[in-house]
């Protein structure tokens, strides 16, 4: 519990983050900046995670287990997509998103 | 009165026809010759038979001759609509069954001459067969359908005839305007057949034709811009026979249907298929006298002054003998046309109805002759033009005789045949009107000089020397040329007056060997004589030996010279029309709106298809944001709609 | 079995005969017996009707009625009258005369002949129909092998003008399923149950609403197989690029479903509808009666000129079928036979003469006559059968609808029946033009001073579409009264 | 003093995450990231879970962070400008987004939360127990499953970066 802030400012500060990513998603153009913009959106929501667990339920823990969980796949995840864009970029000398877009046909 | 076996005259020449065509290639062209003469002959012959029976034993009712029909059902229109096919005997179809089957047998015994060697004599003898047949099936017709079919089928067999030499281009020329321009005029026809078929109920000659009718009594029941729906349909049924009788502005085909062969051009351009359209008038006679009081009988008076005169203009300036024949033929039906339009219904009154009759009868037989000549001229000569020729005489003299008998008898010498029938028709224009008289008085006297012009010019004339010398035809030409000769001096004996009227009843109670010459009106004749034999006395000083008069005098006219020449230019004016006109601005417009518009809307909504896919396909873009961007916007309307609009 | 039936068992027989068939001789024999049977039964089935109408006053004769689908009420009904009668004699002698014109199909010969048969089963189908769904399946199933026939033995931009052709009949399909359906949906206005029965159907009023609405659907469904203007461009293409047997079979026989249907259906069971739309139409067909004539003035292809002529003359029937009275719906059935056999006789003639020098440019071409005289005759007989020669078929049917459109009332009426009129005229001038060009004149390709005149089967194939031009055209009078008989119930039905 | 805290670290990570998705320069971006991380990170510590915010330091700010380093420094050059998108498309996006945003909170707000007044702590002990206990409610199995996870994207990115076989193909065309 943060004395004097409500579960609702905090919640409000995530749902921001998220959007924040989801923009970040859209418009970017590089496969890195995307890949950036899914952390944030990750964050948001391990954030609430922990707080819900925090101020509805203080005697468990199951919410900070899942944003442990989640942090490891986002590592995991991470891990991959760098593999993926390193090999992407010896193929095709880019990252850019316009530029992998064969394999829509 | 049993007139049945009048059917065989038709269809004997029928018979003939698919004979003919069907084994055309296995009956020798001798052998074709022959049926075909053969033919022919029975037909005349059963002719005679007819016209001796109708007029001297049973004809006659009363002291009127009567019409007799006889007639199936061919096809129903409605339940009271319908053609019929018969046959129908009056005096008019009777003359008419004489002339058009004496002229055709003349012309097959002709032809078995002139046509020899030709590769397609079996053909020419099958297409002659077909025309009689269509020739006779017109003259017998009870009805307007009736005569319409056979209209075209003579139509269609000018066109085969003219296109004869297929292989020569102007001859397909020729031949596809002859038909062309005609059917335009039968469109008229057509028009004018149904017209009066809506609003009488009858398409039958009788019913139509009766004084006391409801076809002619009615007339004024229906109207349509000032005149009577009738009077339309009768002047749109004369546009149909100007066409075929080659009528101003309908003329432009005859002079160009001379590119058949000669015979035919005697057949059908001279002496019967262009005298259908006077028939025509003459057979629907009644109705065009009674409706509307004459309205569209003066405008075929106007018309047929008109062409006559026009076409004797023409034909001074012609150099191609068939030509000037082609125009004298115009020239002539003008006048058989503007007597009909003179012309009253009873007594008296009908005498020029008469004279147009008489006049087409031993027009046929003279016209023919010329053209008979002409073809023996040309047989001999090898050339169409008057700079060929010259000094024939010598070589050809029975063609020379005839001939000059033919000329004598279109100039209206006293006592040949045109000398009667052209009297009769100069009186009764001049008793209904002064202005087509002095046309009529100034076309005899034109048609004097171009007939003599070209009587001098082939016969007399400049000494042409020739590569073969020219010998004169063999017999199976000539004696048909002194049969005609011999009709054309003496048929204006035949007592027409009594026999072929408008109301069937003669105009003189009596029947006499002289009753023609009883009847002339010799005031009358003295200026229409004078006036030809200043036509005649004109020719022999310009080209009875050669001399330059003749240039000298048409360069006085001038221009005027150089327009008759040129027909008036009226080839050209059609041609502008046809070509510049129909083809250009019509035609091709409507093949490239088609392919563009018409046929590029249609490809218009296939492409756009294809297009608007694309497009559809563009949103299936295989970019991992903009499905994101679909999926966050519609997550996040389908939210707002669930939660702010369903709450229920 | 019933006689109307085997109209379609033995197309399918020969179909499956076919199939076992090793090659091209094989392929045509049993073909050419299949359609001669076929003819058999045509004329055999005039005969038995002529028997049947004078004990059975129905509207329709020989019917029976299987139940196919029992949920919506659909049944395999079938009947004929004089028109049908008429309209299967037509279908035969095409057909038969198709197999002799292939005679000599080059490559994949069995499937082109089953293709042609599927094709001739779905027409005979469709003429002995009287249930609005079994005609529409077998309209589709005449529709089809179309697509097959051109794009594989056609020639030129063939799979361009197959698609064109099957695109444009599908679409037009579409809008005619809408109009059937809202027939269907419609029937039960009296009370009754829902029925696709033509017969069933033509006894209830539809409401005049559903009438207004349906009619243009129904009628332009139809109508674009009947060339109606302005949706006539796939003919043009489609019947350049077909096979000869192809392009007879379709405008002689197939192109008439068009107007049959139209009739049968649009007019029949949308009289008011019919009566409410007639100047629209008749401005469209009066348009493309004109309109296809001059488009056939300018084209020097042969086939596109017969395809434009066609439209031409479709429109003639489409216009007197408007025309809402006996004698104008008589030519219209008329024309269709007339049209039938000339245009199936030109387009085999066309075949014979691309087939001898390779090409149906007019302008290449010359002086024929002297070199084919057999077939140039043919043609030259056929053109003026084309452009209504008394003594063909064209002019009979064509004078019946100029009468019966002239006893129309109104100036409107008059004013469209003379602009039709005068595309006698312009027929005139673009046949001529051909023969002129094409038959007479000199010869201008020496080359085709050996050609060979028309073979025996090619003579049959010709002869079998002449005789019915000049028999209709001499003797009118038994067709036209059989078609006028059968004309009665339907004119009552308007009126 | 608490309250002033968050406001800060809330003020860090929004401002940052908004520069990091719109900065042009591709290693500023990931710094930007990095102090996004931090904040998140220093929430933790503030709702007193020190573990889980060591846990966001060391795996994101350390690993993560370093990894996309690596990764930008292999396929970019430092300097080099990022491409945006469109002028309309962004401003469409932010529109959504901010649309998105108003429900969420709209949502949240009119939501009632059932907060419990608490100050309970938790240790790295009980999260250790809580997590490889196999007793009811304990989560060993995901632990297992995760650890799995691990070890196949380990390999499969190890695979994936050889790419040896996808070059080959490239080499032979």
């Amino acid at each position: 519990m943060i004395a004097g802030i409500s579960i609702y400012e905090i919640l409000t500060v995530t749902s921001a983050l998220f959007f924040i990513g989801v923009y970040g998603f859209i418009t970017r153009k590089n496969l890195i900046s995307i890949l950036m913009s899914i952390e944030l959106i990750l964050n948001a929501s391990v954030i609430n995670f922990v707080v819900i667990n925090k101020y509805l339920y203080p005697d468990m823990l199951q919410g900070v287990f899942f944003s442990i969980f989640i942090i490891a796949v986002a590592a995991a995840e991470t891990a991959l997509a760098v593999a993926i864009i390193i090999n992407l970029y010896r193929q095709i000398a880019s990252v850019e998103v316009k530029d992998t877009e064969i394999m829509k046909y | 009165m049993n007139f049945t076996y009048v059917i065989l005259i038709p269809l004997i020449p029928f018979v003939v026809f698919l004979l003919l065509g069907i084994f055309y290639k296995k009956i020798k062209p001798a052998v074709s010759g022959y049926i075909g003469v053969a033919g022919l002959s029975t037909s005349a012959l059963l002719s005679y038979y007819t016209a001796y029976k109708y007029f001297f034993v049973s004809g006659k009712i009363d002291g009127v001759y009567q019409t007799f029909v006889q007639k199936t059902t061919w096809m129903n229109f409605t339940d009271t609509l319908a053609i019929d096919m018969g046959i129908l005997i009056d005096p008019i179809s009777v003359m008419m069954l004489i002339v058009v089957s004496t002229i055709s047998l003349m012309v097959h015994i002709y032809s078995r001459g002139y046509m020899k060697g030709d590769e397609g004599y079996t053909k020419f003898f099958a297409f002659l067969g077909l025309f009689s047949f269509s020739m006779f099936g017109l003259v017998l017709a009870t009805n307007l359908f009736q005569i319409y079919i056979f209209w075209e089928l003579v139509g269609v067999s000018s066109f085969l005839l003219i296109g004869y030499y297929y292989t020569k281009t102007s001859a397909v020329a020729a031949s596809k305007k002859a038909f062309i321009v005609t059917r335009f005029a039968d469109l008229g026809f057509l028009i004018g057949i149904l017209i009066i078929g809506y609003y009488t109920g009858t398409y039958d000659f009788e019913t139509l034709n009766n004084p006391e009718g409801n076809a002619i009594l009615n007339w004024a029941s229906t109207s349509f811009m000032g005149l009577s729906f009738i009077t339309w349909a009768l002047i749109l049924i004369f546009m149909g026979g100007a066409g075929k009788s080659a009528m101003f502005p309908l003329h432009i085909w005859l002079p160009d249907a001379m590119e058949g062969p000669t015979p035919v051009s005697a057949l059908i351009h001279a002496a019967t298929m262009v005298v259908a359209g006077v028939y025509l008038v003459a057979r629907l006679f009644p109705m065009y006298y009674f409706v509307e009081d004459g309205y569209a009988l003066n405008i075929v008076a106007y018309v047929g002054a008109f062409s006559s005169l026009f076409a004797a203009i023409i034909a001074i300036t012609q150099t191609d003998i068939k030509r000037v024949l082609a125009f004298s033929t115009m020239s002539q039906l003008g006048y058989m046309m503007l007597a009909l339009g003179v012309s009253g219904y009873e007594g008296h009154e009908g005498l020029g109805y008469m004279a147009s009759m008489f006049h087409l009868f031993t027009h046929a037989m003279f016209k023919a002759l010329l053209f008979l000549g002409a073809g023996s001229v040309i047989h001999a000569v090898h050339s169409n033009y008057l700079k060929d020729m010259g000094g024939l005489r010598k070589y050809m003299p029975i063609t020379n005789v005839t001939f000059l008998i033919a000329a004598l008898a279109i100039a209206g010498f006293p006592f040949t045949s045109g000398f009667f029938s052209k009297d009769e028709i100069l009186v009764a224009a001049f008793e209904h009107n002064k202005l087509i008289y002095i046309v009529g008085i100034f076309v005899a006297g034109l048609t004097a000089f171009y007939m003599f012009r070209l009587y001098f010019g082939i016969f007399w004339g400049k000494d042409t020397t020739y590569k073969h010398a020219p010998h004169e035809s063999p017999l199976s030409m000539t004696i048909p040329l002194m049969f005609l000769a011999f009709l054309s001096l003496f048929a204006g004996f035949i007592p027409f007056s009594e026999l072929v009227t408008a109301d069937g009843i003669g105009l003189h109670g009596h029947m006499s060997f002289l009753t023609s010459l009883e009847a002339i009106h010799w005031d009358m004749a003295a200026i229409a004589i004078t006036v030809g034999l200043i036509g005649i006395a004109l020719a022999w000083v310009f080209y009875k030996k050669e001399n330059d008069l003749s240039d000298k005098f048409a360069n006085a006219f001038g221009p005027f010279y150089k327009w008759a020449s040129n027909k008036f230019y009226f080839d050209e004016i059609y041609m502008f029309v046809t070509k510049k006109i129909i083809f250009k601005r019509i035609a091709w417009p409507i093949a490239k709106f088609d392919k563009k518009y018409v046929d590029g809307t249609m490809e218009g909504i296939g492409n756009k298809t294809v297009v608007v896919s694309e497009k559809i396909k563009g949103i299936q873009s295989g970019k991992l944001q903009d499905y994101a961007f679909a999926f966050i916007a519609g997550v996040v309307v389908l939210a707002m709609v669930f939660i702010y609009l369903w709450t229920n | 079995m019933d006689i109307l039936s085997l109209f379609v068992i033995v197309p399918v027989l020969t179909i499956v005969g076919l199939v076992f068939t090793k090659n091209l001789k094989q392929a045509r024999l049993i073909s050419m017996a299949g359609s001669i049977i076929q003819l058999g039964m045509a004329i055999n089935l005039v005969f038995a009707y002529f028997k049947e109408r004078a004990i059975n006053q129905d509207i329709m004769v020989f019917t029976k009625d299987v139940i196919w689908f029992k949920q919506f009420n659909i049944h395999y009904a079938i009947g004929v009258d004089g028109i049908s009668v008429a309209l299967l004699l037509l279908t035969a002698i095409v057909v038969l005369a198709g197999v002799f014109i292939s005679w000599k199909v080059a490559d994949l010969p069995k499937e082109f002949f089953i293709s042609l048969l599927v094709l001739a089963t779905g027409v005979y189908g469709f003429f002995i129909s009287i249930d609005l769904f079994t005609m529409f399946v077998f309209y589709e199933i005449a529709v089809i092998p179309m697509y097959l026939l051109i794009g594989i033995w056609g020639s030129g931009p063939k799979e361009y003008s197959a698609m064109k052709l099957t695109l444009m009949l599908m679409g037009a399909s579409a809008v005619l399923l809408v109009g059937i359906l809202g027939i269907y949906f419609n029937s039960n206005a009296d009370g009754g149950a829902l029925t696709f029965n033509i017969l069933e159907i033509a006894q209830v009023n539809i409401p005049f609403e559903a009438q207004k609405l349906f009619f243009p659907l129904t009628f332009i469904g139809f109508a674009v197989l009947g060339a109606l203007f302005p949706f006539h461009t796939w003919s043009p293409d489609g019947h350049a690029s077909a096979p000869t047997a192809v392009s007879m079979l379709h405008a002689g026989v197939l192109m008439k479903l068009g107007g049959y249907g139209v009739f049968r259906v649009a007019m029949f069971l949308l009289p008011a509808g019919a009566v409410h739309w007639d100047w629209f139409f008749i401005i469209l067909a009066a348009t493309g009666v004109i309109y296809g004539a001059f488009g056939a003035l300018k084209q020097t292809d042969l086939k596109y000129i017969n395809a434009y002529s066609s439209v031409s003359h479709l429109g003639m029937v489409l216009f007197a079928l408007l025309m809402l009275n006996k004698t104008a719906w008589n030519g219209a059935i008329m024309q269709s036979l007339s049209h039938g056999f000339m245009t199936a006789l030109f387009f085999a003639l066309i075949g014979m003469i691309y087939g001898r020098t390779h090409t149906r440019d007019i302008t290449k071409l010359g002086g024929l006559l002297k070199v084919i005289p057999f077939i140039s005759v043919i043609y030259v007989i056929a053109g003026l059968a084309s452009l209504g020669l008394p003594g063909f078929s064209g002019f009979v049917a064509e004078m019946n609808i100029f009468v019966g459109a002239f006893a129309k009332e109104g100036m409107f009426y008059r004013i469209a029946t003379i602009i039709s009129v005068s595309a006698i005229v312009v027929t005139a001038v673009y046949i001529l033009r051909v023969v002129g060009i094409m038959l007479m004149g000199p010869v201008k390709n020496n080359d085709y001073l050996d050609l060979k005149d028309a073979t025996w089967y090619e003579t049959t194939g010709i002869l079998l579409l002449l005789i019915p031009i000049v028999g209709m055209g001499v003797a009118p009078l038994w067709l036209s009264d059989m078609i006028l008989a059968s004309l009665q119930p339907f004119i009552q039905g308007v009126l | 003093m608490e309250k002033y805290i968050f406001y800060i670290l809330s003020l860090i990570i929004i401002v940052f995450a908004i520069a990091s998705v719109t900065s042009k320069k591709m290693l500023r971006s990931v710094i930007y990231l990095l102090f996004v991380l931090c904040g998140i990170a220093g929430i933790y510590f503030l709702i007193d879970y020190n573990f889980l915010a060591a846990i966001q330091l060391t795996v994101y700010g350390g690993g993560i962070i370093v990894l996309i380093i690596f990764s930008v420094v292999l396929v970019h050059h430092i300097e080099m400008e990022l491409e945006l998108a469109r002028r309309s498309k962004q401003i469409l996006v932010a529109l959504i987004c901010l649309l998105g945003l108003g429900v969420f909170l709209t949502t949240i707000y009119t939501h009632p939360f059932n907060v419990i007044e608490n100050s309970v702590s938790t240790t790295t002990e009980d999260i250790g127990f809580g997590l490889l206990s196999y007793e009811k409610g304990g989560f060993i199995l995901p632990f297992e499953v995760i650890s799995v996870l691990l070890l196949a994207s380990m390999i499969g990115s190890i695979v994936i970066a050889k790419g040896k076989k996808l070059t080959d193909k490239n080499e032979t065309e």
